[in-house]
C-alpha cells in the first residue's frame, strides 16, 4: 500500500520537473507546459492530503477542482499573450521578446 | 474472486467486446452504409462477394491487409504511427459504461462506473487529440488543414453534448448510465427531454465527422482529410475509429435518451439493438439527404443556436426538478 | 509487493517518464503530445486516491481540452514548424543544479514531517459529496470560479484578437 | 472502486494491443517496394512544395479558447446536477447566477466577434 509519503515524493519529482522547463525553455508555450505540470504535482497533493489527513472533509478533492480551473484559465490567458507576443513581435522565444511595447 | 480470475474475465471481456466492435459496428457498418446509400440513390450496392454482398466488407479487409504500408518521408514518423492507434482505442475506450442489455446476473455492461457519464464525456474528448496528431504527424497541407478544423469542429459540439449529458444526469439525479436506464422505467427521456435529445443528435453527428458536418474529409476540397497519408492497414484502423465512434454515440443516445435495453416482451439485448440500428439508420439517412455545411455556418450553429438553446433547456429544467422535489 | 503499490510505480513511470520527454524533447510539438500520458499517469494517480471525479475531470480538461488549445498554438506560431531554433537557453546547468535542490529539499520535507492526521472516512460517492459541498461550506467558492471564468474569458479574448 | 478502474485500465491496454494487432501483420504481409516518388507527400499530383508546417489562422485559437473556458464551466454542473434534487431552492439559484455570470461571457464572445469565422 502506498503510504501519504510515496505520494509527496512523486508529486516532488513532477513539480521540479515542470520548474526545470520553467528555468531552461526558450519557446512561451514549452514554458505554460512547464507550468501545468507544476499544477498537476500540487494536485497531486492536494488530493493525496485529502485522503490520507483529512479523509472526512473533501475539501482537497474540491481544491483540486479550482486548481484545475486556474490551469485552464491560466492556459487560456498565457496562450493567448503568446500569441499577441508572437503577432507583435514575430518570435516565441522569450529571451527575445526585450520590449515591453511595440 | 481472486485477483487472477477477475483479470482473466476483464481481459475476455475486452477482446470480445473490442472483436464485437470492429465486426459488427465497423465492418458491418460499412456494408450498411453503401447498401443504404445504394437503396436512396436506386442502385443496388456491393452484390458480388457473398450472398446478396454481405462479404464485401471481409474482402475489404483482406485486401487492406496485403497492401503496402507507405510512411511519407516528411512525416513526423513517431506522432504519424501513434495516431493510428489513439484515435480507434479512444473511441472504443467509449464502450465501457455503455449497457447492452440485462441477464439474470445483472446489467449486461463492462463496467458500472458511478461516474459513468463524465467517463463518456472525457474519453469522447480524447479523439481530438488523436486527429490533431495524425494531421500535423503526416506533413501533408490537405492533412493538416483537416485535422486542425476537425479539432475545432470537434471541440465546438463538445459543449452541447456536454449540457445534454448534465440535463438528463439531472433528471436521473445520478451519473451512472445504468441508474439512468432504470430511471427511466416508466417514461423515456426523448419524451421528458425532447430537446436534450435533438441537441445530443446533433452534436453526435457533428462529433463523428459526418455529413452534413463533414467539413473534415470533404472529399471535393481536402481530399481525405487528416488521413489522406494513410494507407492499407492504417487506414482501415481509422475507419475504425470513425465507426466504433459513431455506434458508440448512437448506444449512448439510445442509454440516455431512448430506455437503453428497456422493452416489452422482446429480449432487452434486442431492444437494444433495435433502436441501436435505428438511430444510426437516421445517421445515414442523414448523410445521404442533406449537403455539407460552411465552416462558419457549422460553428455558428454550435455556438449561436444549440448552446443558448440547451442552457435555457437546463435551466428549465433545473426548475421543474426544483418545484418537483419539493 | 500489493496490487495496488505495483500500480502506483507503474504511473509513477509513466507520468515521470513521459515528464521527462515533456521537459527535454527538443521539438515541441512531441513534448505536446508527451503531455497526454503524463496527464493519464496522474489521472492513474488519482484512482488511487480514490479520487475517481477529480480523475475524470483531469482527462476531460487537461489531457481533452488543454492539450488541445497547447497544440493549436504551437501550430500557429512557428513552434509549429518543427526543430528549426534552439530550445533550451543557456542556463541548463544552473537550472538542472536548482531543480535537483528543490527535488531534494521537497523530499526531506515529505519524509520528515510527522503529517497530522484527522479522523474521518472518505465518502465513496465522490461526485455526490463535491456537489454538497459546493451546496455548503463551498457555496462561494462555486459561484467565484463563474467570476474567475469570465474574467480569464475576456481578458483572454482582448489579447488574442487583432487590433482593428 | 478501485476494481471498476482497474477493469477500464485492463481495458486500455488490451486495446492498444488489438488496435495494435493489425500493424504487425502487415509488418509482416505486406509487400515493400516504395520508392522516392511514392513517399512524396500527396498534392494532388503535382511535385510537394515546401513544408505542410506553416501557420494558421487565429480563429481556430479563439473558438479553442471560448471553448475551454465552458468545458471548465460544465464540470461544475455535473456534481451539482447529482445533488440538485435535495437542494432545493437553494440548488436552483446557485445555478442560475453561476449561468447567468457564465452567459455574459459568451454574450461578450458574441459581441466582439470571438465567434464569428472571417
Amino acid at each position: 500500500m502506498p503510504a501519504l509519503t510515496h505520494y509527496l515524493v512523486l508529486s516532488a519529482l513532477l513539480f521540479c520537473l515542470g520548474l526545470f522547463a520553467v528555468v531552461t525553455r526558450r519557446n512561451g508555450v514549452a514554458i505554460l507546459m512547464g507550468i501545468e505540470l507544476m499544477l498537476n504535482a500540487a494536485n497531486v497533493n492536494l488530493v493525496a492530503f485529502n485522503k490520507f489527513a483529512a479523509p472526512g472533509a473533501m475539501q482537497g478533492q474540491v481544491f483540486a477542482l479550482i486548481v484545475i480551473t486556474l490551469a485552464a484559465c491560466e492556459a487560456a490567458v498565457g496562450l493567448a499573450l503568446v500569441l499577441a507576443a508572437y503577432r507583435s513581435l514575430e518570435t516565441v522565444y522569450v529571451d527575445e521578446i526585450n520590449v515591453m511595447k511595440w | 474472486m481472486p485477483w487472477w480470475l477477475e483479470l482473466i474475465r476483464a481481459i475476455v471481456g475486452t477482446i470480445i467486446l473490442f472483436t464485437g466492435v470492429a465486426v459488427v459496428a465497423a465492418m458491418f457498418g460499412v456494408l450498411l452504409e453503401r447498401k443504404i446509400s445504394g437503396w436512396m440513390q436506386s442502385r443496388l450496392g456491393p452484390k458480388h462477394v457473398g450472398p446478396q454482398g454481405l462479404l464485401q466488407t471481409l474482402a475489404d479487409t483482406l485486401k487492406l491487409l496485403q497492401k503496402e504500408n507507405i510512411v511519407p518521408h516528411r512525416a513526423d514518423r513517431a506522432i504519424f504511427a501513434t495516431a493510428v492507434i489513439v484515435v480507434p482505442l479512444a473511441a472504443l475506450l467509449d464502450y465501457v459504461v455503455i449497457p447492452f442489455g440485462t441477464t439474470r446476473w445483472g446489467p449486461l455492461i463492462f463496467r458500472d462506473l458511478n461516474v459513468g457519464v463524465v467517463y463518456f464525456a472525457a474519453t469522447s474528448s480524447l479523439v481530438v487529440v488523436g486527429i490533431l496528431m495524425a494531421g500535423w504527424g503526416s506533413n501533408n497541407k490537405y492533412a493538416l488543414l483537416g485535422g486542425l478544423r476537425s479539432a475545432a469542429q470537434m471541440v465546438s459540439y463538445e459543449i452541447p453534448m456536454g449540457l445534454s449529458l448534465i440535463t438528463v444526469a439531472l433528471m436521473a439525479g445520478s451519473l451512472s448510465t445504468v441508474t439512468i436506464v432504470n430511471a427511466q422505467a416508466g417514461l423515456w427521456y426523448i419524451v421528458a427531454q425532447p430537446v436534450a435529445f435533438l441537441v445530443f443528435l446533433t452534436a453526435a453527428t457533428a462529433e463523428v465527422n459526418r455529413v452534413p458536418f463533414d467539413l473534415v474529409e470533404a472529399e471535393s476540397e481536402l481530399v481525405a482529410g487528416y488521413f489522406s497519408e494513410y494507407s492499407g492497414m492504417r487506414f482501415a484502423l481509422f475507419q475504425l475509429g470513425e465507426y466504433g465512434e459513431m455506434f458508440a454515440m448512437a448506444g449512448m443516445a439510445v442509454t440516455l435518451f431512448l430506455g437503453g435495453w428497456r422493452g416489452p416482451v422482446l429480449p432487452p439485448v434486442l431492444w437494444f439493438v433495435i433502436k441501436l440500428y435505428a438511430l444510426i439508420f437516421v445517421f445515414m439517412w442523414v448523410r445521404w439527404t442533406y449537403p455539407r455545411f460552411r465552416i462558419d455556418q457549422l460553428l455558428n450553429f454550435s455556438w449561436k443556436v444549440l448552446i443558448p438553446v440547451s442552457l435555457l433547456n437546463l435551466v428549465a429544467t433545473a426548475f421543474v426538478v426544483m418545484v418537483m422535489h419539493r | 509487493m500489493s496490487g495496488e503499490a505495483i500500480a502506483f510505480y507503474v504511473l509513477a513511470a509513466v507520468t515521470l517518464g513521459s515528464g521527462v520527454v515533456v521537459v527535454t524533447s527538443p521539438n515541441v510539438v512531441h513534448s505536446a503530445v508527451a503531455l497526454v500520458p503524463t496527464f493519464l499517469g496522474v489521472t492513474g494517480i488519482y484512482v488511487l486516491l480514490s479520487a475517481e471525479f477529480v480523475a475524470v475531470i483531469q482527462v476531460l480538461i487537461y489531457a481533452g481540452a488543454i492539450t488541445v488549445l497547447i497544440l493549436f498554438v504551437i501550430m500557429l506560431t512557428e513552434g509549429g514548424t518543427g526543430i528549426r531554433a534552439r530550445q533550451r537557453n543557456e542556463q541548463g546547468a544552473i537550472g538542472a543544479a536548482v531543480a535537483a535542490a528543490m527535488a531534494g529539499l521537497l523530499i526531506a520535507v515529505a519524509v520528515r514531517t510527522p503529517w497530522a492526521r484527522l479522523p474521518g472516512t472518505l465518502p465513496t460517492y465522490t461526485p455526490g459529496a463535491i456537489g454538497q459541498s459546493f451546496l455548503g461550506p463551498n457555496l462561494l467558492v462555486f459561484e467565484g470560479t463563474s467570476v474567475v471564468l469570465l474574467v480569464s474569458l475576456v481578458g483572454a479574448i482582448v489579447i488574442a484578437r487583432k487590433e482593428e | 472502486m478501485l476494481l471498476d478502474w482497474g477493469y477500464v485500465a485492463v481495458f486500455a491496454i488490451v486495446g492498444a494491443i488489438l488496435a495494435a494487432l493489425p500493424l504487425l501483420v502487415i509488418w509482416l504481409i505486406a509487400p515493400r517496394s516504395a520508392y522516392p516518388q511514392k513517399l512524396e507527400t500527396y498534392e494532388s499530383g503535382v511535385p510537394t512544395i515546401g513544408q505542410a508546417w506553416s501557420q494558421f489562422n487565429v480563429r481556430y485559437y479563439l473558438f479553442s479558447l471560448v471553448f475551454v473556458v465552458f468545458d471548465v464551466e460544465i464540470i461544475y454542473l455535473y456534481p451539482w446536477a447529482v445533488v440538485a434534487r435535495s437542494g432545493g431552492a437553494l440548488a436552483f439559484v446557485e445555478i442560475l447566477i453561476f449561468l447567468v455570470i457564465l452567459t455574459l461571457g459568451l454574450v461578450y464572445a458574441w459581441r466582439k466577434g470571438a465567434l464569428e469565422w472571417v
